[in-house]
């Protein structure tokens, strides 16, 4: 009974002390929720717009985490399991809280300036989007197979419900049924994954399978091995929930259908903060294979190399399908189906280099610079994406159309929508001096130095670089209908107001441009990240 | 301020800074626009004028030398720097933007925005040339491919949108294969051999180190090099253009507006070759040894290819674009005879090497003064007539006989004419192919037949006559002053260099002897594979 | 007497340097936008220039005189005289302008003949120095007056010639516009007085030019300047077209010449036909020239024991001989004998194409569109000798093969030539024939060891060809426009003055002389030191006996076909009436030139052999000719010495004058006097007539050979990359297209954007992947549990054993 | 009879196969979440199982908690969306929904 007590009363300490305050942002984002719900049942504060208070919530969430950040790096505070290590504090996981809040405040504006939720549903809305985020936020911290599931889930059902939110529409609401259907099952093959693996280790916590692997695999099993076979199906299995999150080939199939059914806003946030939830995570579950054996690291290894080549199947994969794309949400959808490719090739490069049989001092540079590759990637990602997303959102609010050829010659009359939507594209392309370009040379550069590895490796990098070229086709017919087609007569005028409206465009494109003329700041802390992550330090 | 040291920053920059201050004016202030885009060129050529000043003829190395750190974490440094080869293009390119943006009045259609892009597009000229970083230089060579897409595709003919991506196509993929190479050349000098160069560990960008280590031999393998030198030399081969990648140059040229077509023809084809001089071959001697052959015969056979293809259009345009290819033919020739003694590796009959080389710099800078009169030419008789017909002009030296008379000045240049610019180069060059291989030398010199041959040919169809045959004959009046402005600062610099070629030799010869040597050294320093062989057995 | 270089090189840069400034002056003053069209300046100006030329040269020539104490003249044997001239090409240095001079150590006497010098420098690459130079001596003396001189009076003529051009509104009757009338256009004084300037110019720095690089350089230019001038009258398409077909066949003659030239830059490693001469610190650095390397003091050509490889002498020794250096000196050059012949074949090559020999002869006809004046100067006197003038100058590097070559090209074209002229009837076009067939002569004459003799007949026919191609303007102008001989006749009382010059010219060419006297024409002289020069050479190797032959049987000929030409225009009755009445006698700026080259033409060779003239030229000669050359032992040809082409000089002498006149006596009986009816004859030798009358077919079969089938591959290039590169892509989306089955309309604008091969099949298959996106949700779900088991036995497959 | 993991864990695989089928054969929207449904359950079946026969312990049902309190929030979100196709749709076979592909 004392024991007991003892234990409990650690928890409590434990839970009161340490956790609940780093919990903070978190706890936050669910108290809008709450608060954004009494909103509607109290009839004094109806009155009160809801996106006012999303928007104070996510700035409050964005504030602290970016403190956390800050101690963090300052050494203040030190990274330290959470909620009896449930959930992982550190900077990774802090960098990506901090990001998907700020991704946050940038959706909620956009959704302001094009007006997306009317005001009867604006409470419902932001509910879920906080909702979302905040299960995001959890699979970024997640450091346990409990959490992995949760956290997916949990960002998973309040989006079902955000892409059916156009009620009226028949394409919204296909969209939304396709969604809660892929995402269930694959839900479901990744918790069967998850209970397959939990059990056969004995433990849920995700340090701690590398070792339970090793004790298990060590005992000369080889490859035929069942129990060695099962776990490689097991992790595969939890692979696919992320892989459907992140849209990887062959579980990309919902994305280009949801995104042209959902609104332009929600496609835009589902392309950028949920994958950026997932790529932590997987790094997490990649990384939850080290401290094992040699044979254990060599499943891992054969592991990155299948991830490098699903990753150069879905960055030719999404290229290539964008090409016959007359909707432009459809086709921005394939892009970041592709995109999602580039970036699973750091991961790819990541896990190659860390399970192979010939580490040392170098390869551990290598990793880090795959994993500042990666979260370069996503940083620019969530700018040059968000961006095009916010301007066929804004642009649809003038044309009510999201077809390509609608577009035609309207750099004529939106100079400024065209030119930040030029710098998104040239960015998405990858051209310098974009941020696309530095941080697609940041990922190409670990899988060069992962092929003296592995030669698939070769085959992966050259699909990089092919695909840079194939990514231009489509690319180009958007600029090419804005600047380059005239402006057939009788289309509609496109006016918009330059000061918010304008301000926030230039406010999401311009970094697109800065974060590739001056990287070296961004690519110091994401270096930094990796490294806490990686070695500890 | 004007220190040789800044002077670089400021050719690259005060175009920008002119480009920003543009956004500022009035949409209706066309006249006023253009004229502070003058100012801009013109500012930026007597900059560059300034340079030559600060020059020190006699020393073949790199002056004003300037380095920034830009991204530490990669060694990328923010560094600049001249020497011969840089600095007579530079006042090359600042020349033609000048007179091209003299020529660019007839653009009526978005002034503002094709005079902001015009601007930008000389800042990534002078970026390439002046660039020491390998990144830097990469990043100023895809800067220009943005504002070029835009200027052919937007103020281009009827199949300009062909035309653009076409460009843009041919240049991403190239540029795609340097950045492979790029990525190589970083790795491969991360050995802790090459640290004794670079100061630093990990790998470098920086031009100058890297060609130091290549000198060295043992730094890079012959494998490395020659691989390096393969995609290097085909990034910059489309740029130059060399058969069989010059396919976008015809359609590029006839669709762009005239002065664009100036550019292109006057800096951004110099590009390439340069390219060719400052990285692929010192960067791996050994690689370009091995390819020298093939160099030659690629020199070769765009020569005679591109004159008979000349020789075959009916568009007067499209026959100025093909003899640039047959030019630029003798570029890569004279770079690339580089004969050696089969038994000690040592550069045999140097001299006539260097010479080619300087003939090559020559002609890069003749054809960049002969190539955009050419193309001025046509568009003065396109403005008025409004097709480009050969067959369909005739008797324009009767009805417009100033402007005959400066195009046959030009077009003689063009032929190779002794007394104007053509001749030098190509008489150079050709002159040390014999060296090189005979069969080479003798079809290279076989070109002067076929040059003779389109160019006479096309001008008896268009200025010879009783009478002019086409449509628009009303249209046809006199040069106004600013189109014989225009000629005259094309013209005569065909005579001074044409007269006087050690006004470029003088500044190239000193920087092409030490390469010479440099690249002399590099690949006797390389361990060839079959001595090592030898060796082993 | 140090000066005395520097004070040559500047008078001749003066006489060459003027032309040119006159050149830019008229341009300027031509653009002018309020250009007075009626005013001769721009031709005063002109003459002024190249008279003032002609008198800087003659004061060259005469200092030179004095500077040598006139031993040119006093010389009797050349070849003595020659070795000591070439042991002094050593001293003399100036390099650029400066006066700085570099005494020589040793030999003080005799007196320096040759001067070099430099300019200034193109370019120098290390050792490799690419300059402009100055090479004056006897031959670039003669040439300077000869050429002003001849220029000046051409000139002087043109000022009447082209008066008709005076004027704002010029009417081109051989243009006509498409409504039926005549081609207007303001009259273009000026335009010719320039480009004749700018001939000067270019023909001069031909002449002086110091190596062989700057010649090829003036070579350029002159074919531009001909290329001007012959489409002179842009509006016809004839003239334009000849004006092509000249430089355009130049050009395949400088096709060798460029080849030329790479195999002596690559050999030797210089072009200078002297030594130069550089001044480091002070050290006078001495780097030996082309002539030096090859030929060294005494003419001889140092070969390997196997005879394959020419060993050339670069070494000075402390007494300025050149040696070969020994095999182990890294700085020992040496070039096969094979490489040295195409090197020589080479810049005959580019001889070939100015000069107008066989087979590259089509262009000299087509080129006398341009006005009178012009084929006069450019195509008779001056630049189309300057092809012989080079092969002279370069006859150093030329071994008998080269030579026997030579030989045999100027013996086919001087037959050619001289037949093809007994058909024509445009009077200009005969002329034209005769130049072609005189210059095959020249060429003879220097390839059968005859370089006096060669050079020689360059100077008289340059004489007597422009006095007759004026009389011939004289001619045409009186003739408003006409051209054809057939429609002319008895314009002996109408134009006196003309048709005595031009009988002066004819008995010129045709070489007569009173027999067993020396007064003769200056043709005779020139073209018996020719015949005994070929006499000799077939005596010495009887097997190229036709090399005497031929031509002996072309000087009847050509006696035949002069005569016929001015029997024809100039006796008998008019037979246009109508163009007789208006026939006038041309103005004294014309007539005055006629009568000066007359005087030129009858006596600027006399003496012969022992004449002022051709000792001077033979001043110049080549070290070694005099002697010639034994090839018995090297197994190739022999060239005669002097001494045994004097010995041919009678025999020789006396056929070439039998030979002109049976020519002359038939031209009298067919033509003259009309005893056979020239009509019959062409009827009896039809097919020969047609044969000539098509110019042997060359023209046509150059149009089969070259013209058509460059034409068949540039449409092929240009066919490549529209077919090829371009189309490889459409291919790739029709079989896209065809294997996808794709029903879905393509998007034209989507083609559009795909732009080649990768992109196409790309797209194709990008197509083809919307496919799987089948919209299905039911698919979807399947697909989750297909992959994952499909990925789980991937993995296993292909997992890393071991 | 001593019970072994493996029969349970036969039984949750068969579970989850018939899931994944039903999941890919039905054309009703409902049944599609009935087969979502199964195949939740047979991952909580063996988290049970482990958590009786595996040092997962408690973990095991604690997960399984989650998982059915997850489930029934899917359930009611899918349940929705269902509702709302059927609004849109007047049906709720899924193979109606084909608007979007390509």
């Amino acid at each position: 009974m004392n024991e007991i007590g003892l234990l409990v009363q650690r928890l409590l300490d434990e839970t009161t002390k340490t956790s609940v305050g780093l919990f903070v942002p978190e706890l936050v984002l669910s108290g809008t929720i709450v608060a954004m719900l009494l909103c509607r049942i109290l009839p004094l504060l109806w009155r009160v717009p809801a996106q006012w208070i999303a928007l104070l919530g996510a700035f409050t969430a964005f504030a602290w985490t970016l403190c956390q950040f800050d101690q963090l790096v300052g050494g203040t505070l030190h990274a330290t399991p959470i909620f009896t290590g449930l959930l992982m504090f550190d900077q990774f996981a802090t960098f990506f809280r901090m990001f998907l809040c700020l991704f946050l405040i940038l959706t909620i504006t956009l959704t302001v300036l094009s007006g997306i939720p009317d005001r009867e549903d604006a409470p419902d809305f932001y509910t879920l989007l906080l909702g979302a985020t905040l299960g995001m936020m959890i699979m970024a911290s997640a450091n346990h197979l409990l959490m992995v599931f949760l956290g997916v889930e949990m960002a998973s059902v309040p989006s079902y419900a955000m892409v059916g939110f156009l009620k009226g529409r028949k394409k919204s609401s296909e969209a939304a049924l396709k969604y809660v259907v892929y995402g269930a099952g694959a839900a479901g093959v990744m918790l069967y994954g998850i209970s397959l693996l939990a059990g056969l280790t004995g433990t849920g916590s995700l340090p701690e399978i590398g070792h339970r692997l090793s004790l298990i695999v060590s005992q000369g099993a080889g490859i035929s091995d069942p129990i060695v076979r099962t776990i490689v199906l097991a992790s595969l299995m939890v692979l696919v929930g992320l892989a459907f999150k992140l849209s990887v080939f062959p579980f990309h199939f919902w994305c280009p259908d949801v995104f042209e059914g959902a609104a332009a806003e929600v496609a835009g946030f589902l392309s950028v903060a949920s994958k950026a939830g997932a790529f932590a995570l997987l790094v997490r579950f990649g990384l939850a294979f080290s401290g094992g054996s040699a044979a254990v690291s060599e499943i891992a290894f054969a592991l990155g190399i299948g991830i490098g080549v699903l990753a150069a199947a879905t960055a030719t994969f999404g290229n290539l399908s964008a090409y016959g794309q007359t909707n432009i949400k459809r086709m921005l959808a394939y892009s970041t189906i592709a995109h999602a490719g580039y970036m699973l090739m750091a991961v790819s490069a990541l896990m190659v280099m860390k399970f192979s049989k010939h580490g040392g001092a170098e390869s551990t540079a290598v990793t880090l610079s795959c994993i500042e590759g990666l979260i370069y990637y996503l940083f620019v990602y969530l700018f040059m994406n968000l961006g095009a997303f916010a301007i066929v959102a804004l642009v649809r609010n003038q044309i009510f159309s999201e077809e390509i050829e609608d577009y035609n010659g309207l750099a004529t009359q939106c100079p400024l929508l065209c030119f930040g939507m030029a710098l998104c594209i040239f960015s998405l392309i990858g051209l310098p001096p974009m941020g696309g370009f530095f941080a697609k040379l940041v990922i190409f550069a670990s899988v060069f130095k992962a092929t003296s590895v592995h030669w698939a490796m070769w085959f992966v990098l050259g699909a990089g670089a092919i695909n840079t070229v194939f990514g231009l086709f489509y690319y180009i017919r958007i600029l090419k209908a804005m600047y380059l087609k005239p402006r057939p007569d009788g289309a509609r005028k496109v006016s918009y107001d330059l000061m918010p409206v304008g301000l926030f465009v230039l406010m999401i494109c311009l970094p697109t441009l800065g974060l590739g003329v001056l990287p070296a700041r961004f690519a110091e802390t994401f270096n930094n990240v990796a490294s806490v992550l990686l070695t500890g330090r | 301020m004007f220190t040789a040291e800044t002077l670089t920053s400021w050719i690259i920059f005060v175009p920008t800074i002119f480009a920003f201050f543009l956004v500022f004016f009035e949409k209706k202030a066309v006249e006023a626009m253009r004229v502070f885009a003058l100012a801009g060129t013109v500012v930026t050529f007597f900059l560059s004028l300034a340079l030559i000043g600060q020059f020190t003829v006699g020393d073949g190395g790199m002056q004003g030398k300037i380095s920034v750190p830009w991204i530490a974490s990669w060694n990328i440094n923010y560094q600049l720097g001249y020497d011969g080869i840089s600095l007579t293009l530079v006042v090359l390119s600042a020349f033609v933007f000048l007179v091209s943006m003299l020529a660019s009045w007839g653009i009526e259609k978005h002034v503002k925005g094709y005079l902001i892009l015009f601007l930008i597009l000389e800042t990534g000229v002078m970026g390439v040339f002046f660039a020491l970083d390998f990144f830097l230089f990469y990043v100023f060579w895809e800067v220009m491919l943005l504002p070029m897409y835009f200027l052919i595709g937007v103020w281009g003919g009827p199949r300009r949108e062909y035309a653009a991506i076409k460009f843009f196509l041919y240049t991403l993929a190239g540029g795609v294969l340097m950045l492979i190479a790029l990525l190589m050349y970083y790795f491969g000098s991360a050995t802790p051999e090459a640290m004794a160069i670079t100061g630093h560990s990990g790998g470098s960008f920086d031009l100058l180190k890297l060609a130091e280590m290549a000198q060295r031999g043992d730094i890079f393998s012959p494998g490395l090099q020659v691989a390096g030198f393969i995609l290097l030399f085909i990034g910059f081969a489309i740029k130059v253009p060399t058969f069989p990648f010059h396919t976008w140059l015809p359609d590029a040229h006839v669709e762009a507006p005239t002065p664009i077509s100036m550019i292109l023809a006057g800096v951004l084809l110099k590009l390439g070759g340069y390219g060719i001089i400052r990285i692929a071959f010192p960067l791996c001697p050994y690689g370009a040894q091995v390819a020298a052959y093939a160099l030659v015969a690629i020199g070769v056979i765009s020569i005679i290819y591109g004159a008979f293809a000349a020789l075959a259009q009916t568009d007067f345009k499209r026959m100025v674009a093909y003899s640039s290819v047959s030019h630029m033919g003798y570029v890569l020739l004279g770079i690339a005879v580089w004969k050696i003694s089969e038994v000690t590796g040592v550069a045999e009959g140097r001299d006539y090497w260097l010479m080619g080389m300087n003939g090559a710099m020559f002609q890069m800078i003749a054809h960049g003064v002969s190539s955009p009169g050419m193309f001025f030419m046509v568009g003065v008789i396109y403005d008025r007539v409004h097709h480009r017909d050969l067959n369909q002009f005739g008797g324009l030296s009767g009805l417009m006989p100033n402007y005959s008379g400066m195009a046959a000045v030009i077009f003689f240049a063009g032929l190779g004419l002794p007394g104007l610019c053509g001749f030098i180069g190509e008489v150079f060059v050709v002159l040390s192919a014999w060296n090189y291989s005979k069969t080479l030398a003798i079809v290279s010199a076989g070109g002067v037949i076929l040059t003779a041959g389109y160019i006479l040919w096309a001008l008896q169809r268009v200025y010879l006559g009783p009478a002019y045959k086409g449509p628009h004959p009303e249209a046809i009046t006199p040069m106004t002053s600013r189109e014989q402005a225009i000629g005259w600062l094309l013209i005569v610099p065909c005579f001074v260099l044409g007269v006087y070629p050690n006004f470029v030799f003088n500044y190239t010869n000193d920087s092409l002897t030490k390469l010479v040597d440099t690249l002399d050294s590099g690949y006797q320093n390389t361990p060839k594979p079959n001595s090592v062989q030898t060796t082993q057995k | 007497m140090e000066s005395l270089g520097n004070k040559l090189s500047t008078l001749l840069a003066i006489a060459w340097l003027l032309p040119l400034f006159g050149f830019v002056v008229e341009v300027f003053a031509m653009s002018w936008p309020n250009a007075n069209r009626k005013s001769k300046a721009a031709a005063y100006f002109a003459i002024f220039c190249i008279g003032f030329g002609f008198v800087c040269s003659s004061i060259a020539f005469y200092e030179w005189g004095e500077g040598t104490d006139w031993a040119a003249f006093k010389a009797v044997d050349h070849g003595h005289s020659e070795v000591a001239n070439a042991a002094e090409h050593g001293e003399h240095a100036a390099t650029g302008h400066d006066d700085h001079e570099h005494k020589a150590a040793t030999h003080e006497t005799p007196k320096r003949t040759v001067f070099s010098g430099t300019f200034y420098n193109l370019a120098q690459f290390g050792n490799l120095k690419l300059s402009l130079d100055y090479y004056i001596d006897s031959l670039t003396l003669a040439m300077f007056v000869m050429v002003t001189l001849i220029a000046t009076c051409i000139h002087i003529f043109a000022t009447g010639y082209m008066a008709e051009e005076l004027v704002d509104d010029y009417v081109d009757h051989q243009v006509h516009t498409h409504d039926g009338g005549h081609f207007h256009r303001p009259g273009r004084f000026y335009k010719f007085f320039s480009y004749m300037s700018l001939f000067c110019f270019a023909m001069l720095g031909l002449v002086l030019a110091g190596n062989i690089f700057q010649v090829f350089i003036f070579w350029e230019l002159v074919g531009i300047c001909s290329y001007l001038l012959i489409g002179f009258y842009v509006e016809r398409h004839s003239a334009s077209t000849a004006a092509n077909k000249a430089f355009i066949v130049n050009r395949v003659g400088d096709f060798g010449f460029i080849i030329g030239l790479m195999i002596l830059w690559t050999s030797f490693g210089t072009f200078s036909f002297d030594d130069q001469h550089e001044v480091d610190g002070n050290v006078n650095k001495v780097t030996a020239g082309l002539f030096t390397m090859v030929r060294g003091h005494d003419g001889h050509l140092d070969r390997s024991s196997d005879g394959q490889t020419v060993l050339l002498k670069n070494e000075q020794d402390v007494n300025g001989e050149w040696h070969v250096r020994k095999e182990s000196d890294p700085g020992r050059k040496t070039i096969t004998y094979t490489l040295l012949i195409v090197a020589g074949l080479g810049v005959f090559g580019g001889c070939v194409g100015k000069s107008a020999q066989f087979p590259l002869q089509t262009w000299l006809p087509d080129a006398m569109e341009g006005p009178t004046p012009v084929s006069a100067l450019v195509h008779s006197a001056t630049m189309v000798a300057a092809g012989v003038y080079l092969a002279g100058r370069f006859y150093p590097m030329f071994v008998p093969e080269v030579l026997l070559t030579i030989a045999y090209v100027g013996c086919i074209t001087a037959f050619v030539g001289a037949t093809i002229a007994i058909v024509a009837t445009d009077i200009k076009k005969v002329l034209a024939y005769s130049t072609i067939s005189q210059l095959g002569y020249m060429m003879l004459g220097l390839g059968v060891g005859g370089w006096g003799a060669g050079l020689f007949h360059l100077v008289t026919h340059a004489c007597f060809k422009s006095l007759m191609f004026l009389c011939s303007g004289s001619v045409i102008a009186g003739c408003h426009h006409e051209q054809e001989m057939t429609k002319m006749g008895g314009l002996l009382r109408k134009m006196p003055i003309t048709a005595l010059t031009m009988l002066v010219g004819v008995m010129a060419i045709a070489g007569l002389a009173i027999p067993g006297t020396s007064i003769a024409f200056s043709g005779y002289h020139s073209k018996d030191a020719i015949l005994a020069t070929a006499l000799a050479y077939t005596k010495l190797n009887p097997i190229h006996f036709l090399l005497f032959l031929v031509p002996l049987l072309t000087a009847g000929i050509t006696s035949f076909y002069m005569f016929r030409l001015w029997f024809y225009t100039f006796l008998g009755k008019p037979r246009d009436q109508h163009l007789h009445e208006h026939v006038h006698e041309s103005p004294w700026e014309m007539t005055g030139p006629l009568l000066l080259l007359a005087v030129l033409a009858a006596g600027c060779a006399i003496g012969g052999e022992d004449g002022k003239l051709f000792k001077m030229l033979t001043f110049s000669e080549p070290v070694g000719v005099g002697q010639g050359v034994d090839g018995a032992a090297a197994h190739t040809v022999s060239l005669p010495g002097h001494a045994a082409i004097h010995a041919s000089h009678s025999t020789a002498g006396s056929a070439a004058l039998l030979a002109a006149f049976i020519g002359m006596s038939i031209s009298y009986l067919v033509y003259g006097k009309g005893v056979i009816n020239p009509a019959d004859i062409k009827r009896q030798a039809a097919s020969v007539h047609a044969f000539l009358a098509n110019k042997w077919g060359f023209d046509d079969l150059y149009d089969v050979m070259f013209v058509k089938p460059a034409h068949v591959v540039a449409k092929f290039a240009a066919a490549i990359d529209k077919f090829v590169f371009d189309e490889i892509l459409h291919t790739f989306v029709r079989m896209g297209i065809a294997v996808s089955k794709w029903d879905r309309k393509f998007d034209e604008g989507v083609i559009d954007g795909i732009v080649n091969l990768m992109g196409n099949s790309t797209y194709s298959l990008g197509i083809s992947l919307r496919n799987v996106q089948t919209g299905k949700i039911r698919q979807y779900v399947t697909f989750i549990a297909v992959s994952v088991v499909t990925l789980f036995v991937l993995l296993f497959a292909l997992y890393p054993k071991g | 009879m001593q019970p072994t993991p493996d029969k349970f864990l036969f039984i949750s695989a068969v579970l989850f196969v018939c899931g994944v089928v039903c999941m890919t054969t039905k054309r009703n929207g409902i049944g599609i979440l009935m087969g979502v449904e199964l195949v939740l359950n047979a991952a909580n079946l063996n988290f049970i199982t482990f958590s009786r026969f595996t040092p997962l312990g408690l973990d095991g049902q604690v997960f399984s908690l989650f998982v059915i309190v997850l489930a029934a929030a899917e359930a009611a979100v899918a349940l929705a969306i269902a509702l709302n196709f059927y609004n849109n749709h007047l049906t709720i076979d899924v193979d109606r929904g084909d608007e979007l592909h390509g």
